[in-house]
């Protein structure tokens, strides 16, 4: 939630001016953000669980009256805090201080977790070390052996939303594909992405096989070359 | 029966080596500080402990951890930017870890409570946390069977008290604190006020004062 | 989408013959009398009801049975001295029983609605109402396997409700309100009052929102 | 809790004066529910089920401090309500409606019977058709082919409560005994039973077997004479 970088899309309040748009460029990190905030239908109640996703809350509008869970226990979620409004008390799953809207409610961890794991979320949002072909998800650990594993609650947002959207980067600093045939990593759950948000494309996990839904900076055809996934175009 | 102390130290007073104890707390908010401090003046060692984390910086349960009371965590997220004395335990090989996803810890923590002996629950199915764990296709999801966490001893903190025990928190520093309270044996909280009987109206009690044993204000 | 609707007949529409429909209370309080009416009126039959009675006396539910709409009843305690409607269509083979534990009743409707796929539970073992059923060596006790209750509708009685569909209940009327709430995929609340969003101190409320799709202003 | 009669050890208003003792004769049911409030423990956590269980709340003194748990979703209950105090929202297990006492609390039903299956309640008193020698109860079925079965939350306070007490009459109508070597009726839970209290001897369900604490008008030996249980003195 720190990094905030501004692209040709965002405006400086983070306010969205107008839906964003398939792009001749790669989508910056805000106007992947404001792309996975448009796609979510009003009312929905949504987990943005920690780091980029949660960027996408700067994107959501009023009318489309979205309820933001956090899985430390509330739905109502506000805001980060700044100055005054910093209580210790009131924080989200990154243990960042935020606000408490009006409408809010607070909840023990077991009934928390029971919003998450019941299907009772409409859309979570996570970041990813990979996802397959397959819709199983990567991201709690790199597999390395001297590694301290920790997990928190990413298996149980994986497999508990109705809908699991993943943001990433669409390749790894070393020009790999995060979009994979099979994990390489160790996974977090199976079968449960329903899209990736990537900065070149987003892609759908359907019954049929990959669908890309649109890119941005590359061609179907330049994207097909560059990964191992079949795609399916449209 | 429920007892009211002066002070942390009569709280914590007769926790044994050896005792499971769990610790209320997401980060810092809910952790009780003061309690954690009176269990590391006790001198009480080799202890499993219970909590979402697996200490910050240099204090609370981190400074339990940095002085080898804690034998084994049973955490969800034991890495943090701020967690270097485990970090640094674990990578000596001197504190042993059971990695529990956050979901399936608060239920296996709820399951103690109330008397559940397992469950079978989606989360973690496929991954390396589910490896040789008993696992069943229920309601049209394959399931792993999980086991209740029970505890000797919670460490709570909760904003209000009154003199049945009856306990209120404040926002999200609720988190674990009902369900532990329920899981242990003997249920030790901090509050920050106590108030008569009949203080608290009971439609809004949060945890009722038959799951807290000792309570002590803090602050 | 949570919606408010002006009657009861438009907060019960849509509801389809054969569908599982869970009705709170526990005896009078908190039984949904004005929405079971409306599903009366609204013709759907072939239902599953899941309550913890099977009607009393000529009101709610003892008239859905009455008139049967009601195929099978899941249940605790169908037998009341004022239950004769009950009575009736079961002597005459009308109506399926399923008799749960009134423990097992809440156990598997608080299941269905965390996700959990199953769990063992001492109550029963040992008994007529276990027979049957998967059984295992838990906790230092004999325990058996029970699952979830799902529902396709939940009709149940709240005090208040705000306009992001918090609810809050009043005494013992609370009962199933809550777990029937999260088991169903839809959950129509009769409400005495409704009050702007805000209206409900986050710290109290008992049934979140998410849980609710329909409310409707009784009386 | 609607017949209340009385007898020489029983005051007209309830309220407990002295404690009760082993008498001459068989002891009423008020006697006995008297015996029984003596005997649970200071600040305790009561189930007193529905019926004939339910007259030990009339014997309970301030003193005790016992809290009542009424698994419909209460802690602190108070005693029947009466006149304008008649609350049909506020009701017991027997759906008798009954007050709130200062301390009381809410809950709904999945969290009120965790109590008692979490082995919470510190003392849970029944009526039983039957007990067996090793703790079994029945009391909640006949085993009448024709009878509508129900069975309410009699098996989650049999099997969750640290100490279960049953009270009966020790003879059913035809003189049987209902403290029996293995039940004939339908069982409510398997080893459950720790002290039956009946209206000719107190019996404590032991390691070691039936003990017999104390007696009411019947003499040891003329009680081992009436059962087929085989009974330890004192």
């Amino acid at each position: 939630m720190s990094e905030q970088t501004t692209s040709n899309l965002t405006t400086a309040g983070g306010a969205p001016h107008g839906a964003p748009q398939a792009s001749d460029a790669p989508l910056g990190r805000d106007d992947l953000a404001r792309l996975v905030a448009r796609d979510i239908a009003p009312g929905s109640f949504v987990n943005l669980g920690i780091g980029q996703p949660t960027l996408v809350s700067n994107y959501l509008t009023d009318e489309q009256d979205i309820t933001l869970h956090t899985e430390n226990g509330m739905l109502g979620m506000g805001p980060v805090a700044t100055g005054d409004e910093i209580d210790p008390d009131l924080i989200n799953a990154g243990k960042i201080p935020v606000t408490e809207l009006p409408g809010a409610s607070y909840f023990h961890h077991a009934d928390s977790f029971a919003i998450m794991r019941g299907g009772h979320l409409d859309v979570c949002v996570l970041g990813a070390f990979q996802v397959s072909a397959g819709g199983d998800l990567a991201n709690w650990h790199t597999g390395a052996p001297d590694a301290i594993p920790a997990v928190g609650g990413a298996m149980d947002l994986a497999t508990g939303a109705k809908d699991v959207y993943v943001m990433m980067t669409l390749l790894t600093k070393d020009g790999k594909p995060k979009l994979v045939p099979e994990l390489t990593y160790p996974a977090t759950g199976v079968g449960c992405v329903t899209r990736v948000y990537t900065d070149q494309a987003v892609f759908l996990i359907a019954a049929d096989g990959v669908r890309v839904r649109e890119t941005f900076g590359i061609t179907f055809e330049e994207l097909e070359g560059l990964m191992e996934v079949p795609l399916i175009a449209g | 029966m429920l007892e009211f102390k002066d002070t942390v130290a009569e709280a914590v007073a007769g926790i044994e080596d050896g005792s499971i104890v769990m610790i209320g707390g997401f980060g810092n908010a809910g952790q009780p500080f003061e309690l954690i401090d009176a269990l590391l003046q006790s001198g009480a060692t080799g202890l499993t402990v219970v909590n979402n984390n697996a200490g910050q910086a240099d204090e609370g349960l981190a400074l339990l951890i940095k002085e080898g009371r804690v034998r084994k965590m049973i955490c969800s997220f034991p890495r943090q930017s701020d967690s270097w004395h485990f970090d640094a335990k674990y990578r000596a090989g001197q504190i042993e870890l059971e990695l529990v996803p956050q979901g399936n810890l608060a239920e296996r923590i709820r399951a103690a409570g109330a008397g559940i002996g397992g469950f079978f629950t989606p989360t973690g199915y496929g991954t390396m946390l589910a490896e040789g764990k008993e696992t069943r296709f229920l309601d049209g999801k394959w399931q792993v069977f999980e086991t209740p966490i029970h505890a000797d001893v919670a460490l709570i903190k909760a904003l209000t008290a009154d003199r049945k025990g009856n306990l209120v928190y404040r926002k999200t520093a609720r988190n674990f604190g009902p369900i532990m309270a329920a899981a242990a044996k003997r249920t030790i909280a901090q509050v920050s006020e106590i108030v008569p009987t009949g203080g608290l109206d009971p439609e809004n009690v949060i945890t009722p004062g038959i799951y807290v044993n000792t309570i002590v204000k803090v602050g």
